[in-house]
């Protein structure tokens, strides 16, 4: 368990959530990326586009 | 410097003139398409694709040339560096973003191995080819001049094993500029660029630091259209199929030409898989400044002119 | 197109003309060689060998195209190629001369690794590192344009356990000619060509057909040779000692200038291993047009420079 | 043995001597190539430059 920094609502970890994963705040919708681990440390995910080179 | 003779030259154009492109009757006498833009250069994207043969395309690269049109060429070659990659024992990888899109992941060995296969083994052999044809080519990555530039984009948004993930250290990027004052300057010296990807990207490294420049992988479809829009010319890719299908189950039901909005739904509704790319491409050519586009088949004989007088899907 | 600005140019400007270069208190003012031929290209050739370091030399060209002078990088890269056909599984094979020079023989997988790491990735990773210091550099191997030609050697004569022999399918040529066009359209564009091998050779396959073009490999310090040749400009060789020793154990006995017929005799006596190479294009280039060569270590300071003022062996 | 096609002394063949193994005549001075193996035939060798590329 930790908190979604955008609303301070509580946010579900995974037992098995890796560093990159993105969590969705159930309450306001943020996506939010797990930065750390141990203990857990979250931030907004970047914005980035969906596409790609060759 | 060409090593055609006057006299080839003349009989390649008769030839070029009397070939008839077969089942529809239509004449390549540069009717429709072209006639109000003789000036605009065409710029031709020559697909990677392992089924594609270029020797068509590029004798008809030299016809073009031969009647004094500018003639830019653009070219890919995703699976080449596959190739390259497992000869070196490297597993190319493969992501897939939340919306489904698929596209490969560049890490520093790919990077450099695209930048041996295109920029290197390709491009050369290209330009080779051209030059046995008795044309001037020119081989330039997008680094080349600055030639493409844009952002770069190190991190991507990924699923794998169904969650979501933030993937870093892509070497890929956006082409948002073109260096046209490059290839004017090649083709006003009656020389044919022959361009591929990588891209040139811009990242700042933060703190009010000087601008660092990174070649990385770009869309050589994209590439190509932001060349045709920033040259104002006339955009033909060539690939495996001759256009874009309603039905891509029906080959009799070939979109010809997609004019207004409503075709342009209906065209991007009916693409599937790799066409998709193509589609929008087409789109953002024209929102550059391209004055048309063709998807067309590159086995027709003389593919590109058969492109320019009817065969293929035409945007414009 | 640059990414300086003024003042920073002026601040990089001032500190070149005060820098001392040390051991003899030579400044870097532009004094002895190139004061007469201003408007002379420099040719910098830039080593291949793992020893050298090429981010100065780079810097180095930053400074002169600042300057307003024209600037041509040459490079090769041997050892490379030697790394990645081992990454690939493959051997380098070189060959003995009767004579008993030693080089590479190039069959046509390492010509494909050749394309790949010479036009392919160095070529690309120096321009991009140009761009990073503010110069506009554009890639070209000796297939662009027609850049570098010549005749094809396809048949070498080797010592193989003592015995003599034939050996067919070499991928290599001498280069006989420069289009000298490609590279001053660019200079005149303010572009700095960065060239490669390999050169683009010509064989005629007997019964009156046409020429037919193969890229193959050549020598890059006489790549360098001949482009200085044609453009009559200023050879610098960088290298990764400090030039030609009259004792190469005697690291006092550095030959400074070469002018006369006496003292090349004594300079290609003197030569031994690589430098024997130097000597080679020096003399050709001379003999082409190049207006004077500098061999040169790559590991001084502002190393161009140093170069053209009184470090190094000048032939003229 | 086998014949010099310049002078037409007689040119004596290594047992293990390979395709592409050059001869030197010991009459006439001429190099020639040994074109093919059973039977033996020779030819001038190509005059060809001693130096390399890259
Ligand atoms: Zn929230
Ligand atoms: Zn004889």
């Amino acid at each position: 368990m930790t908190e979604c920094v955008e609303c301070g609502a509580d946010v579900t970890l995974h037992d098995n959530a890796e560093v990159g994963e993105i969590l969705d705040c159930t309450t306001c919708g943020a996506e939010l990326e797990l930065v750390e681990r141990n203990p857990p440390v979250l931030q907004r995910a970047p914005e980035l586009e969906e596409d790609w080179g060759e | 410097m060409t090593e055609y003779t006057e006299a080839e030259l003349e009989a390649a154009h008769e030839q070029l003139i009397d070939n008839d492109l077969g089942d529809d009757g239509l004449r390549t006498d540069g009717g429709a398409v072209g006639a109000d833009d003789q000036n605009a250069p065409i710029v031709v994207k020559i697909g990677g694709a392992r089924a594609v043969n270029p020797e068509d395309a590029l004798a008809d690269v030299a016809h073009l040339v031969a009647n004094g049109e500018d003639v830019v060429v653009v070219h890919g070659g995703s699976t080449a560096v596959d190739d390259t990659l497992e000869r070196l024992g490297e597993d190319p990888e493969y992501v897939e973003t939340p919306g489904g899109v698929v596209g490969r992941f560049t890490d520093e060995t790919t990077m450099e191995v695209f930048e041996m296969v295109l920029p290197g083994k390709l491009n050369t052999d290209l330009v080779a080819g051209l030059q046995n044809q008795g044309v001037n080519a020119v081989g330039l990555s997008g680094a080349d001049g600055k030639l493409l530039t844009g952002p770069r984009k190190s991190a991507v948004k990924v699923v794998e094993d169904g969650r979501k993930k933030i993937k870093r250290g892509d070497h890929s990027g956006k082409i948002e500029a073109v260096n046209d004052d490059l290839l004017s300057t090649l083709l006003a010296g009656s020389y044919v660029p022959v361009v591929t990807v990588p891209m040139l990207a811009e990242e700042s490294s933060g703190e009010g630091t000087a601008t660092e420049f990174t070649p990385v992988n770009a869309d050589a479809d994209r590439a190509a259209a932001a060349v045709a829009g920033a040259l104002g010319g006339e955009l033909v890719v060539l690939t495996d199929v001759e256009g874009v299908y309603e039905d891509p189950e029906d080959s009799d039901s070939l979109i010809e030409s997609v004019g207004t909005p409503a075709e342009l739904d209906a065209a991007e509704d009916a693409a599937e898989g790799f066409m998709t790319k193509k589609v929008m491409a087409a789109v953002e050519a024209l929102e550059g400044g391209a004055a048309s586009v063709t998807v067309a088949d590159a086995n027709n004989r003389d593919p590109i002119t058969a492109a320019r007088t009817g065969h293929g899907t035409t945007f414009e």
